[in-house]
């Protein structure tokens, strides 16, 4: 007899941080656990969990937090709907449900050794500051790594203190942009795909990991592909309208993938077989 | 009876003007007494075009199904005209959209038939549940007449006629471009005969009937989908906040949305039957609207979809509107 | 005991029997139309019927459900229910709508296990009921199933007009025959032949046939392909076809809750709906109902083979009898079939 | 049922009906606590579907009261009103439902005693009616 799949496990709320404010809001939630899921609960990056806030429903978020990380877990949560709006109102010492982890990961152990890149948009940035948190935590084992990451203004970009942060290190390199000019900006201005041409990083033993919205994805790929990557060199997590979290409901199907259960991780030679509405 | 010809001659020449996109009509089904919707983009496709009295879609529901997708760069929205095959009551859903500017005259080119009744097409397929191929269903002389492995059936018309076609006011199109055919000469006067005797029951025991059939209603949502009168761009049983409807099918939810979609179509049904022949449940759906349609045509003289400029109803009033109720 | 045979006037005793020790849901006639409902009298079951408008699914997995229970709010908390393991006995299912279950077990029970589902499926035993007239549309022989197939029922019935021949398929089915075998008469060689007749003329009354050689091979080559629009532009999007579809499995999660308490429920959804798989960005990956039409027919006919090596589809015919719109899958699948690569 | 003490909705428009319950309340005049107010901007606004929402979730009445024909502050919104409570009441007896669970009154801010006597009379009706049945919640998960 497994467990019931549907349970979730009960997690308190040990802080919220606000990364962005405004219509499009964005808070980091860091959520510790009350029972034995303390114990045994375990992730790789990449990995997704099922947050329930009771009376308001489910919602399944990318962990942003790394596993190296063991007493919490984090989510960034965007205020979008009926669910996370809800789950922006909730503070300090609050009670969510979380079930999971969910779908499969980043090959972690399999990028040794190799130079990464990071091509994230928006919120897209959460569940690659679970990989680049990881892979910080454990520098010696990999190659380069660069992050590109933009969003529509600066006031839009997530975990920018973390960002400060990283441009101090000299073995990451962090290239930020926003979409369009503002006053006292100095980096990059222009849509991330152009950024990352800008960057023009070497496809030689590396893996570009994307996350964005659909269309970023879309031309980062094209993008990635001009700069003479390979198709299984590119690596994205998608997202998909979910409810069970575990391959039953039906709605995050692209082809015959659950996108919750054979995903949310896809290289992109495996995407281009998959026929299926992203 | 629609000579077939002249449709789809009509329909051939209408379709191969340059500002018409496609017509919708009716083709021969895939099997038994079914008919299905038929989409003329050429004038060849128009050969598949009939009419008879297995034609009972509302075809209204095209134009507004139509999914306004994202255009992709330099692609150009089609806006040239739809072309719409429509019975009496049909045009009159239409002139309702148009009262409720929903969709566009100029926007529509409509072929008028004028009917003489649909079959209730539940009613021939349980006199004949056998029926696998196509059956063409003529009328004649108040008789339906069609052919079951080469012996002639000749059935009389009030036997299969649907409930809606009854006490049709208005079989005629109330608004077209082409007419095909003579105009229906008109008999009826409606009677409400039978919301009338259902009135006469008491509180109870017209709950016990209700209470027998929204308990089955399975909240496909058929009905909404069906009906060309429901278009809202988002229904409100659809909304998650607030949620007007719980998601959860039982007895009280299903008579909430029940409630819903009868109020939300007072004023505006043409009682064209098509939420009661899309209902799998088999929910009398049309009474609910009926008896609203008698209601108000006691109450405000007001009858829906005949004039396009007319105010609808719950968007107009009158001092003097009856308020016996009122404390 | 393996064949068996029982004369009409002995079921009733039969049904008393069962409805003593289980809960016995059988087909009964409502308001004009055919539906499974728990009974319990003999007396309200009508097996005139070809088949019942709302599939048996709706007992094993319900439309709605409840989850567990909560207390709502920032301070939540969850409570569980307790099991349900009473036996259901499902009498005159159809073989059609018992293939569905052979099929719905690997995605309810498959690496996650569905504890509502997988419970109820335990305790159920399925009695059949062969189908000697099936209805216009019906072609589950397609699928190299017969009116008469035994493989997906425990027990199956035919009606041999003033008698019913009795096979036992499962354990639990030969069980459940030895159980109540002084109702029954040993099945004599002529009843033999008269039940394979009545196969062979049940057979013989299904008219239509879906060419299903090659075409999830062919289906794979074939997502771009106008047919898809020419399918889909007569669709209304109403999701009948799917909620009265045996295999289709899709469910929509949901809190409902008053101020003190709630509960998780799920309550059957619908692919044709734009909302189903609507972000809350707003984008959504499949806005046209021609995304919709095609993604029914390739999770039918191509993603479940890929997944579990089965036709999606038992060849009931409910998709095709109750479509206001006359979107016919048998006809979709033939004409891809015969689409020249 | 002696002890059914019913639970009532007031949509009361706040430019009238509810200044008139006001008045009710500052004058010390006596009505019955059955009555839970929502204050709206006008009788117009109240959707039929608050009532049905309303009666599932606990209320067995519902009383609508807007300003008196004429005086409405946006010009017509009581009119219509009107029309959408009649039909709403005829579908609810036509279904079954007693359609004197859904009341409509014209009270003007003058009118606290009028007030005061509608609600009475509505209290009484209803209790009269016992509590809603038919489309109740049961919240029985």
């Amino acid at each position: 007899m497994k467990a019931n799949p549907y349970l979730p496990s009960l997690a308190i709320i040990e802080g919220v941080k606000e990364e962005v404010e405004g219509n499009r809001a964005i808070k980091t939630f860091r959520l510790a656990f009350q029972d034995d899921k303390k114990k045994n609960f375990s992730f790789i990056p990449g990995q997704c969990v099922m947050i329930s806030l009771f009376g308001s429903g489910e919602c399944m978020f990318a962990i942003s937090s790394s596993p190296t990380q063991k007493d919490y877990i984090e989510v960034s949560v965007m205020k979008h709907g009926k669910v996370t709006s809800a789950l922006h109102k909730l503070e300090k010492g609050d009670t969510l449900g979380v079930r999971g982890p969910y779908g499969n990961n980043f090959d972690v152990e399999g990028w040794k050794k190799r130079n990464l890149i990071f091509i994230g948009g928006g919120i897209g940035q959460a569940p690659l500051r679970s990989v680049i948190n990881y892979i910080l935590d454990n520098r010696e084992d990999y190659g380069n790594i660069d992050i590109i990451y933009g969003a529509r203004t600066s006031a839009d970009l997530c975990y920018k203190d973390e960002f400060v942060e990283l441009e101090k290190r000299n073995d990451v390199k962090a290239h930020l942009s926003i979409d369009v000019d503002e006053e006292h900006w100095e980096k990059y201005v222009g849509f991330v795909p152009d950024n990352l041409l800008e960057v023009n990083p070497a496809p030689e033993n590396a893996i570009a990991i994307t996350c964005g919205p659909p269309i970023m994805i879309h031309y980062v790929i094209q993008n990635l592909l001009k700069l003479g990557f390979k198709e299984e060199q590119i690596y994205t997590t998608l997202e998909m309208r979910m409810k069970c979290g575990i391959g039953i409901c039906g709605r995050c199907n692209i082809g015959n993938l659950y996108v919750c259960k054979d995903g949310p991780v896809f290289s992109y030679d495996q995407l281009k077989e998959l026929q299926g509405d992203i | 009876m629609v000579d077939q010809k002249e449709l789809i001659n009509a329909v051939k020449e209408t379709v191969s003007r340059e500002d018409v996109r496609y017509i919708v009509g009716y083709e021969e089904g895939t099997y038994g007494f079914e008919t299905a919707p038929s989409f003329a983009y050429t004038s060849d496709d128009a050969r598949k075009f009939i009419f008879n009295p297995l034609c009972t879609k509302n075809l209204v529901v095209y134009p507004i199904l139509e999914e306004k997708l994202p255009l992709k760069r330099e692609e150009q929205e089609d806006d040239r005209k739809i072309g719409i095959v429509v019975k009496g009551c049909d045009s009159r859903a239409l002139v309702q959209i148009l009262q409720e500017k929903g969709l566009k005259r100029e926007n529509l080119v409509l072929i008028g038939i004028p009917c003489t009744g649909v079959v209730n097409t539940k009613k021939i397929k349980d006199k004949f549940p056998n029926q696998t191929e196509y059956t063409d269903v003529k009328e004649e002389k108040n008789h339906y007449v069609f052919s079951i492995e080469e012996s002639v059936q000749k059935i009389p018309k009030k036997e299969l006629l649907a409930d809606v076609c009854k006490e049709c006011e208005y079989p005629n199109p109330v608004i077209f471009d082409i007419l095909i055919g003579e105009e229906t000469e008109v008999e009826t006067e409606p009677t409400y005969i039978e919301v009338r005797e259902f009135e006469e029951k008491s509180l109870s025991e017209k709950w016990e009937y209700w209470k027998k059939h929204f308990e089955n209603c399975i909240r496909c949502y058929a009905c909404r989908e069906a009906c060309p009168l429901c278009y809202c761009k988002t229904c409100m049983a659809d909304f998650l906040d607030p949620q007007w409807i719980r998601r959860s099918v039982d007895l009280s939810e299903n008579t909430a949305w029940n409630i819903m979609r009868a109020f939300h179509l007072a004023g505006r049904c043409v009682s064209c039957g098509e939420c009661e022949r899309a209902c799998p449940a088999e929910i009398p759906l049309m009474k609910l609207n009926k008896v609203l349609e008698k209601e108000i045509r006691e109450l405000y003289d007001y009858t829906a979809g005949l004039d396009p400029e007319e105010k609808t109803l719950f968007g107009t009033f009158n001092p003097d509107d009856p308020e016996e109720f009122i404390m | 005991m393996e064949n068996a045979i029982i004369s009409k006037e002995k079921l009733p005793e039969l049904f008393t029997q069962i409805i003593a020790k289980n809960k016995l849901f059988a087909p009964v006639k409502e308001n004009g139309f055919s539906l499974f409902k728990e009974v319990e009298k003999a007396s309200e079951i009508d097996t005139s019927y070809v088949n019942t408008r709302v599939p048996p699914k709706s007992i094993i997995f319900k439309q709605t459900e409840t989850l567990f229970h909560f207390t709502p709010g920032k301070k939540g908390n969850v409570e569980k229910i307790p099991e349900e393991n009473e036996k259901i006995v499902i009498y005159a299912i159809r073989t059609c709508d018992a293939k569905a279950f052979a099929l719905l077990d690997p995605v309810f029970i498959g690496d996650f296990e569905d504890p509502y589902y997988s419970a109820r499926r335990r305790n159920s035993v399925l009695i059949g009921l062969s189908c000697n007239n099936p209805g216009p549309a019906c072609f589950c022989t397609s699928f190299d199933d017969s009116p008469a197939s035994i493989e997906y029922v425990d027990i199956l019935f035919t009606d041999l007009g003033y008698k019913y021949y009795i096979e036992g398929n499962s354990e639990i089915g030969k069980k459940f025959l030895e159980d109540h075998k002084t109702l029954f008469d040993a099945a004599s060689g002529e009843d033999q032949k008269s039940r394979d007749k009545v196969e062979r003329e049940a057979i013989g009354k299904i008219k239509r046939t879906m060419k299903l050689t090659g075409i999830v091979e062919k289906l794979d080559g074939m997502f771009d392909h106008p047919i898809w629009y020419e399918s889909a532009r007569k669709c209304i999007g109403c999701g009948t076809c799917t909620y009265l579809c045996p295999t289709c499995h899709c469910f929509d999660m949901q809190d409902e809750s008053t101020l003190n308490k709630g509960a998780r429920i799920r309550v059957w959804d619908s692919c044709m709906y734009p909302e189903y798989t609507h972000h809350a960005s707003g984008h959504n990956p499949r806005p046209a109902r021609m995304n919709r039409v095609r993604n029914r027919v390739y999770h039918k006919f191509n993603y479940f083979p890929k997944n579990t090596e089965v036709f999606g589809c038992t060849g009931c015919s409910r998709c095709i009898e109750y479509c206001s719109a006359n979107i016919d899958i048998i006809e979709i699948i033939n004409k891809i079939g015969e689409v020249k690569e | 049922m002696k002890d059914f003490e019913p639970k009532i909705i007031g949509f009361l428009c706040t430019w009238c009906s509810y200044a008139g319950a006001d008045l009710a309340g500052t004058s010390r005049i006596q009505y019955p606590s059955n009555i839970r107010i929502i204050r709206v901007m006008c009788s117009g606004r109240v959707n039929p579907m608050f009532v049905v929402n309303a009666l599932q979730q606990g209320a067995d009445g519902v009383l609508i009261g807007g300003c008196h024909p004429g005086d409405c502050h946006y010009q017509h919104g009581n009119y219509q009103a009107r029309r959408r409570i009649t039909m709403m009441k005829k579908l609810l007896e036509f279904l079954g439902i007693e359609p004197d669970r859904v009341r409509m009154t014209w009270v003007s801010a003058a009118e606290g005693r009028k007030f005061a006597q509608v609600i009475e009379e509505v209290t009484e009706d209803i209790r009269k009616l016992g509590p809603m049945k038919q489309v109740r919640r049961k919240n029985e998960w």
